[in-house]
């Protein structure tokens, strides 16, 4: 699965994407995962209430399953405009 | 319905008059543009990173949304990304309706979807660093309005 | 603040760019155009009528009071009369101001007191003749917003 | 005085404007000397409540006063935009 990270979500976490072998079921299942890695992906993931996630491109929850996802994001809020 | 995301700059004369030429089922065209601002003086340039793939996605299906709800004629958005100067243009949307109530609320719905549906997030260049802006709770908060 | 009262056709792309262009305090910018609809596939042309010189004043007084109630930068408004054909642009205002909500609402009170508020009468030119425009109920409403 | 008269007002009476000399202390006094004239003037103001006037340019109302005023306008509501 691919694992995609923008704005401040990309510079703490140090890359822009990264393939990630995992059975995780839900969104935040997978932000657990990534959280135990390293102090970085701990502190990006630290308030998840501060970021946003889509699930193969869809704006989603984070209890959502990933059962078939090919691609997850993490980003914060949206500033376009 | 057309959908535009780009890193160079638009011409927003030609898009606009392009857009409102022989609408002759229409009578009624908005444009909302929006502009680089120097906010206090200190602003060097304004930085866009945005999301390949689901950009266009997420503005077709907000752009979709405008256009079935108030049964517009055409829609159009154009967004940009990557380094914009201050007093640059950021991107523009125009709607085209037969009554111009429908055409100014189309506009804004497209606006309140797009700040914060749409993958795009800016970080102010100054003199003292880059900063990424903070979503607004008000910007949230426009979108109960539909 | 600018007013046009002219019987020619304008440049809406031009006029559109030009107001648009460096609004480095204003950030948002929107315009509106209205065009001569051919409402049932009947109309021939469009013709308006005005009261020259209250036309330019009440043009002014109603932007004047758009400027100063959302602080905007600025405000154009331009009105054809005369004889227009079927797809024809009418007349546009913009507005530009700080915040896009601001640019909206002022636009839309131009525009709500620009068709109920200054002198201008509109006939339609169909095949069986000449028919003055009605007021619609709804026009006046819209004031009551504001 | 000049009175001026738009759209289908001025055509209901046959003329885009004309000198006045009155008396009329209010617009619906100098109304009311209209509507004596002649058949088309009747017409013409036969329901005021269809009609707007306005008072050396500015909009009013059919009470106002006419002490000082130069230029009194006579049309329907308006339909521009």
């Amino acid at each position: 699965m691919d694992v995609l990270y923008f704005a401040w979500v990309r510079e703490r976490i140090g890359i822009p994407r990264e393939a990630v072998e995992t059975k995780a079921s839900t969104v935040m299942d997978l932000v657990d995962e990534l959280r135990g890695r390293e102090e970085r992906y701990a502190a990006a993931f630290a308030d998840i209430s501060a970021l946003r996630v889509a699930v193969d491109q869809q704006l989603t929850d984070f209890d959502t399953p990933l059962a078939g996802a090919r691609e997850v994001a993490f980003f914060p809020p949206m500033t376009g405009g | 319905m057309r959908i535009v995301v780009q890193d160079i700059p638009f011409d927003f004369g030609a898009e606009a008059a392009a857009f409102a030429e022989g609408r002759a089922e229409s009578g009624a065209v908005v444009t909302f543009t929006g502009i680089v601002r120097d906010v206090d003086g200190g602003l060097k340039a304004m930085e866009i990173e945005h999301y390949p793939g689901m950009t266009e996605g997420a503005l077709s299906e907000i752009a979709g949304q405008a256009m079935s709800r108030w049964s517009l004629e055409d829609a159009l958005v154009i967004h940009r990304h990557g380094r914009l100067e201050v007093g640059e243009m950021i991107m523009m949307v125009a709607t085209a309706a037969r009554h111009r109530k429908h055409a100014f609320e189309a506009a804004e719905f497209l606006m309140d979807y797009l700040k914060s549906r749409a993958p795009f997030w800016k970080r102010e260049i100054t003199k003292d660093g880059a900063e990424w802006v903070a979503a607004r709770d008000e910007d949230e908060d426009a979108l109960t309005r539909w």
